[in-house]
């Protein structure tokens, strides 16, 4: 079946487009604040910018419900463990923003204290730089996201399970 | 008429529609909800996706399709899985009851828009809707975690509670039409020529309040109240479960419209019944007002919503058994009496 | 600048009952920029608390501060200073308390006189090591169990110990400071005790569960933890577990120059970044000596208000939807756009904002931008009066509110409360009419008052300190004076040697600054005394007792900032 | 009376019809959302975007490689190394090397810039698929609009995903 299935590209470049579409215009954030940037992340969710424009103004409280992991802020060794297991908490296919300095490589805190870049514990797929990024700037990120997952083969991942740990 | 469409392909249709009738009124129901908080506050709310945004609930649905399930492993398989059927089957079910809109008159045969037309009809209707509670506690409890059960432990009491006036307010109406079939309420509210609502303005607003208290919705939203227990009794539900309780509510909220706007607000019958000026208003027909009238109901809900801040636990509770219970106490027995003595 | 209080004559007088009294414990004092600071003996501490509290009168300790000596006093002398730094109400006399000790020593704890301490104690004990007998749960408070070593004092390096290695070292999750609290003092962790039986427990059998909040909730305003015990939904106790947003800030400022430390103030209480900027700029400006122009005062007045401004709002849209009201947040939150436009206006930024510099500030107010200051202020009660019809008369919002989370005046003050959430149990203290700075003797507003302490009051003062705000700005508008924006600050900026501490009125409450210099142009030591950390300390207080729901309201209500709290 | 209109206030829900009246009136008010893509908030002509280096009219690089905007930072973000040519009047950059995920966009470089070669851009979309595009080198530094775009966000062009 499988085997089959692959040798329809066409079939599958459909089925593609089909699933992206619909994950890409219903990212629900996960409504996760650390810091500074989770003022603008909140900022963005309000009248004048809207994410909810995209479908993406449901901030789920809970891990399980949501598609996207907006890291906003800046992310303490003691927060480090807490943040790895909300992800893993999170059910794939699921996507990680770093939003902010501090969450990209530690922004401005070279301490004792401060994790030096989110992507070591947890896989990264888009950075969005600033101290903190405008709401717009983070609109941009989103979207930039949006175009990867539309680039994306979900099919791939379904038929072939192990696809996913490249992840 | 041939006989197999009368008995095969009417009856088949007439449950697909009862299937797809809400179904599409939750996905119109969670664009509007959507739209309208956002208009609301000030912002404009989906509009990328479709038409002004009307695909963003299918695809949200595809997308929660497609997620992965997460089943815990502390959690208890049985009941984590079938609670959100439950809920799901229980909004689902009670649509059998509740008429979908006029009887439409085709030659000499007259198509119902109902499944089934039961002398007890309302009683069904309110059982099977309760039932949804079991499937909120199952999944609480089931899930193995303490924000989920909290909010199934405030569900239940919360659910319990306000069945009693919804229960008491309900009676009131079915003394006055004498009958519990749903749609005979609404054929003597036509023969009265008063709709229930404005003879007894005392019940609709007691129903109405425990209504929207019955479907977990804000104000009274505390067993998913997102600032205290996260996402209440489905914390711990992903992908296609979470969607199941997700539009479940949804469902929920439509059935509770369809019944008061039959209990009190004359169904698909056209405004003022009885008065000869208004006669244009007959143009439409019954089932475009019936929905004129729900979607109003459903409005309410949204705009209750985005109005109101939550409800504590305990005046909750007060507000159920100091106000809600005495007042549709003596509303029944003042109904009741003058039922008597009319 | 705030006037010289030099010449206080009530300086001296408690500096002679505490001669007179404690001939042997006194080793030195003196005043020294309108502070007093007297050098006390390590065993005559707790009596000199003591004696300082009852009779003398100092009611709060507003921070505890310690310094590492380790390269000054070499090897005779002790390794921490420790310096309790005292204020005493109404008529606001500052006194710091100096004492040394080696690193094997303990000091007596400050608690049984001061409760406020607690946390201070805490925090010096997990940057430094110093320890204190009689603490009732001494342990880390921000850094995790396994740490090694003690972050602040100067032998520590500033990236960490384990820095060489790229691999993050990540803490186990089980051991974190909350049960060392309990294996140190039973009473205060979280464990059913048989001396706290609710009535519930021994009728029905049912046992309390613990209630983890946090660090991930969606309302405990970023990260912190809330570690609860709960029968039912009655709090039985309230642990907040601190340092999962801890930088090092102050660690990180000793290795940077005066003028770069100012635009990592705005990441403390990053929703009003400025307040913060002014309190450092202003301790440093004392301690050097440099006179600030007029125009530049009036103009740090006009920022640190609209600051204000923006602060309340969104502490209001926090609050509110706490409590449910999801509109409010998006209604304050379209207010306090209007306000970050002013700011993005003025300097170029939204939320970090680095709007103040030592000397004055950056940019001045241009006819335009004044303008625009104006017609915003217009529009601010206009979007307040919606929200004002949607809460104030409300039955839920009222039933939500009106009476929960009480803390009297008399409680507030011991637990060192400041700032909007001590003037709502009707205590009239701000530092902006007790002790101005900045020019703020010359404008007149109110300080708004509330009667019972609860959330509700809490809420009033707050929406009656936005008009007030809006009143100064207008005030600062119509009188700015000409002249030059900022002093004449040297490229390079030495500091002479010598201490100070500068308090604010944040607002969020008083936020205070200890910079010590040793002549260089990096600080020797700055420490922070941030209010949201103080005002936390009472959340338990509150808490006790009260339904679930309301630990969420009552935490929205204290306006805490994590950024500020961790440091 | 106070008390008789806080009775009838709570019996026939008027603080809750106020409400309602409110929000419905707001449903039907102006709305304020700026549409991002289509529609931009121009930033103000002192918004702090990223860092951008600047030549002088005839083409000449600004910089001198005076290293005081190395000196201002309180973050590192600079590494520069300047080289004088024989016989040229003044100092050029010959490596400099700005970290965009270690600025705090504090300004404090551009007010110390003796020759205004560093100044602050407009640009606020900064985002990146990879952490490449956050370090910029020399010549990278004069990039702007959508050649800047492209260096910040080398991986988004390249498929993947």
């Amino acid at each position: 079946m499988t085997e089959a299935l692959e040798k329809a590209p066409f079939f599958l470049a459909r089925a593609d487009a089909f699933i992206t579409w619909a994950q890409k215009n219903s990212l629900w954030p996960f409504g996760s604040g650390l810091a500074c940037c989770a003022i603008e992340m909140i900022a963005t969710a309000a009248a004048r910018f809207d994410i909810a424009r995209f479908g993406m103004e449901l901030f789920r409280a809970s891990p399980r419900q949501a598609d996207l992991f907006i890291v906003a802020g800046t992310v303490t060794n003691k927060m480090a463990p807490v943040i790895r297991r909300l992800w893993d908490q999170m059910p794939d296919p699921k996507w990680a923003l770093a939003m902010g300095n501090c969450a990209i490589n530690g922004g401005p805190f070279p301490t004792y204290s401060v994790l030096q870049g989110v992507d070591k514990i947890i896989p990264v797929d888009v950075y969005v730089a600033g101290c903190p990024p405008t709401p717009q700037g983070l609109i941009h990120g989103l979207m930039i996201l949006q175009e990867k997952i539309a680039r994306s083969h979900p099919t791939k991942e379904i038929l072939n399970p192990d696809a996913r740990i490249r992840r | 008429m041939t006989p197999f469409v009368a008995d095969v392909l009417i009856p088949v249709g007439k449950v697909v529609a009862v299937i797809l009738y809400p179904m599409v009124m939750v996905v119109v129901m969670i664009w509007l909800e959507r739209r309208v908080v956002a208009l609301i506050q000030g912002r404009l709310g989906p509009n990328r996706v479709g038409f002004q945004g009307i695909l963003q609930p299918v695809a949200d649905a595809i997308k929660l399709f497609f997620k992965e399930n997460i089943m815990q492993r502390q959690a208890d398989k049985l009941l984590f899985n079938i609670s959100p059927v439950l809920v799901m089957f229980s909004s689902l079910l009670a649509f059998c009851f509740v008429p979908l809109g006029e009887p439409i008159r085709i030659g000499s045969y007259t198509l119902t828009l109902w499944i089934a037309e039961s002398p007890v009809g309302l009683l069904i209707t309110l059982g099977l809707s309760s039932i949804s509670v079991f499937g909120v506690i199952f999944g609480g409890w089931a899930s193995n975690s303490k924000y989920p059960l909290m909010g199934a432990l405030r569900s239940v009491v919360q659910i319990l509670s306000y069945e009693i006036p919804i229960g008491l307010t309900a009676l009131t109406v079915v003394f006055i039409a004498r009958s519990m079939d749903l749609v005979e309420i609404v054929r003597r509210q036509e023969s009265s020529g008063v709709w229930y609502g404005f003879l007894m303005p005392l019940s609709f607003v007691v129903f109405w309040i425990s209504a929207v208290a019955e479907t977990n919705r804000a104000p009274f939203d505390l067993p998913e109240a997102e600032s205290e227990l996260v996402a209440g009794y489905h914390t711990e539900y992903s992908g296609m479960k979470f969607a199941y309780f997700y539009m479940a509510e949804y469902a929920h909220m439509v059935l509770v419209s369809s019944l008061v706007v039959i209990l009190f607000f004359g169904g698909w019958l056209p405004p003022f019944p009885g008065v000869k000026a208004f006669a244009f208003l007959h143009v439409l027909p019954g089932s475009i007002w019936y929905l004129i009238k729900i979607m109003f109901f459903l409005f309410l809900y949204v705009w209750i919503r985005a109005t109101f801040p939550r409800y504590r636990f305990d005046s909750l509770i007060r507000l159920v058994w100091k106000w809600l219970i005495p007042l549709s106490l003596v509303n029944f027995l003042a109904v009741a009496l003058v039922r008597y003595l009319l | 600048m705030p006037e010289s209080a030099a010449d206080r004559p009530e300086l001296r007088q408690a500096f002679d009952a505490l001669t007179g009294r404690f001939p042997d414990g006194v080793l030195s004092g003196g005043v020294e920029k309108g502070e007093l600071s007297v050098r006390v003996g390590k065993d005559a501490l707790a009596s000199v608390l003591a004696f300082l509290k009852d009779e003398q009168g100092f009611n709060a300790v507003d921070d505890i501060i310690v310094l590492d000596n380790i390269r000054a006093s070499g090897e005779g002398g002790k390794r921490f200073t420790v310096l309790y730094q005292l204020c005493r109400f109404p008529d606001f006399l500052r006194l710091r308390l100096a004492v040394d000790v080696c690193e094997t020593e303990a000091l007596d704890s400050a608690v049984p006189v001061y409760r406020s301490a607690d946390w201070a104690e805490r925090e010096a004990f997990d940057m430094f090591g110093v320890r204190f007998e009689g603490h009732p749960g001494l342990c880390r408070i921000y850094m995790p169990d396994e740490f090694e070593g003690h972050p602040l004092r100067k032998d520590f390096p500033l990236g960490g110990r384990d820095v060489a290695s790229e691999a993050p070292r990540i803490y186990s999750r089980e051991s974190d400071s909350l049960q060392a609290l309990e294996r140190q003092s039973p009473e205060r962790g979280i464990r059913h005790s048989p001396t706290d039986t609710h009535p519930w427990n021994s009728a029905k059998g049912i046992k309390e569960i613990d209630l983890n909040m946090g660090p991930q909730h969606p309302s405990t305003h970023g990260v912190l933890r809330l570690k609860l015990a709960v029968d039912n939904e009655v709090v039985l106790r309230v642990v907040p577990v601190l340092g999962y947003l801890h930088r090092g800030m102050e660690k990180l400022w000793e290795n940077l120059t005066y003028t770069q430390v100012v635009p990592l103030t705005d990441r403390l209480d990053y929703i009003a970044a400025l307040s913060n900027n002014l309190g450092f700029v202003l301790a440093v400006e004392t301690l050097a000596g440099i006179e600030v122009p007029r125009r530049a005062r009036y103009i740090r007045v006009v920022l640190a208000e609209l600051q204000r401004l923006a602060s309340h709002l969104a502490w209001l849209g926090f609050m509110a939807n706490d409590i449910g009201a999801m509109s409010v947040l998006l209604y304050s939150f379209e207010a306090r756009e209007h306000v970050l436009d002013l700011f993005e206006e003025y300097c170029g930024a939204r939320l970090t904002v680095h709007g103040i510099r030592i000397g004055g500030v950056p940019q001045d107010l241009d006819g335009t931008l004044v303008a625009r200051i104006r017609t915003v202020l217009e529009g601010i009660p206009k979007h307040l009066a919606d929200i004002r019809a949607l809460l104030d008369e409300n039955r839920i919002w009222k039933e939500r509110t009106v009476g929960v989370g009480l803390i009297g005046a008399g409680d507030a003050v011991e637990y060192g409360l400041t700032g909007p959430s001590l003037r709502a149990s009707g205590v009239p203290w701000d530092i902006r009419k007790d002790i101005p700075y900045s020019s703020y003797e010359e404008f007149d507003f109110d300080v708004p008052l509330g009667r019972n302490g609860d959330i509700y009051d809490r809420y009033i003062v707050r929406l009656e300190e936005i008009f007030q705000s809006i009143r100064i700005v207008r005030q600062a508008l119509d009188g700015l004076p000409e002249g030059a924006i900022s002093a004449k600050v040297p490229r390079v900026l030495k500091v002479p040697p010598g201490e100070v501490f500068h308090t604010i009125e944040a607002p969020k409450g008083v936020l205070g600054f200890y910079v010590k210099s040793n002549g260089t142009d990096k600080p020797e030591r700055v420490k922070m005394k941030s209010p949201s950390f103080i005002n936390l300390q009472s959340l338990e207080h509150m808490c006790k007792g009260n339904l679930f729901s309301d630990v969420v309201g009552i935490l929205g209500s204290l306006d805490i900032v994590l950024g500020e709290i961790d440091k | 009376m106070s008390r008789l209109r806080r009775f009838l206030r709570m019996v026939f829900l008027l603080d809750i019809l106020q409400g309602l009246r409110v929000t419905l009136r707001l449903y039907f008010s102006r709305k304020v959302t700026v549409q991002y893509p289509e529609q931009v908030q121009e930033p103000t002509p002192r918004f702090r975007g990223i860092l951008r280096l600047h030549r002088n009219d005839q083409g000449e690089p600004l910089c001198v490689a005076c290293k005081a905007c190395q000196r201002a930072c309180g973050t590192n973000c600079f590494d520069i190394e300047g080289n004088r040519t024989k016989g040229a009047k003044l100092m050029r950059p010959v490596k400099f090397d700005w970290k965009l995920d270690r600025c705090s966009f504090c300004g404090l470089c551009v007010e110390v810039c003796p020759t205004s070669a560093i100044r602050f851009s407009r640009e606020f979309r900064l985002t990146g698929t990879d952490k490449e595009g956050l370090l910029f080198h020399l010549s990278e530094m004069y990039l702007a609009g959508e050649s800047l775009q492209e260096h910040l966000c080398a991986g988004c062009r390249r498929g993947g995903g």
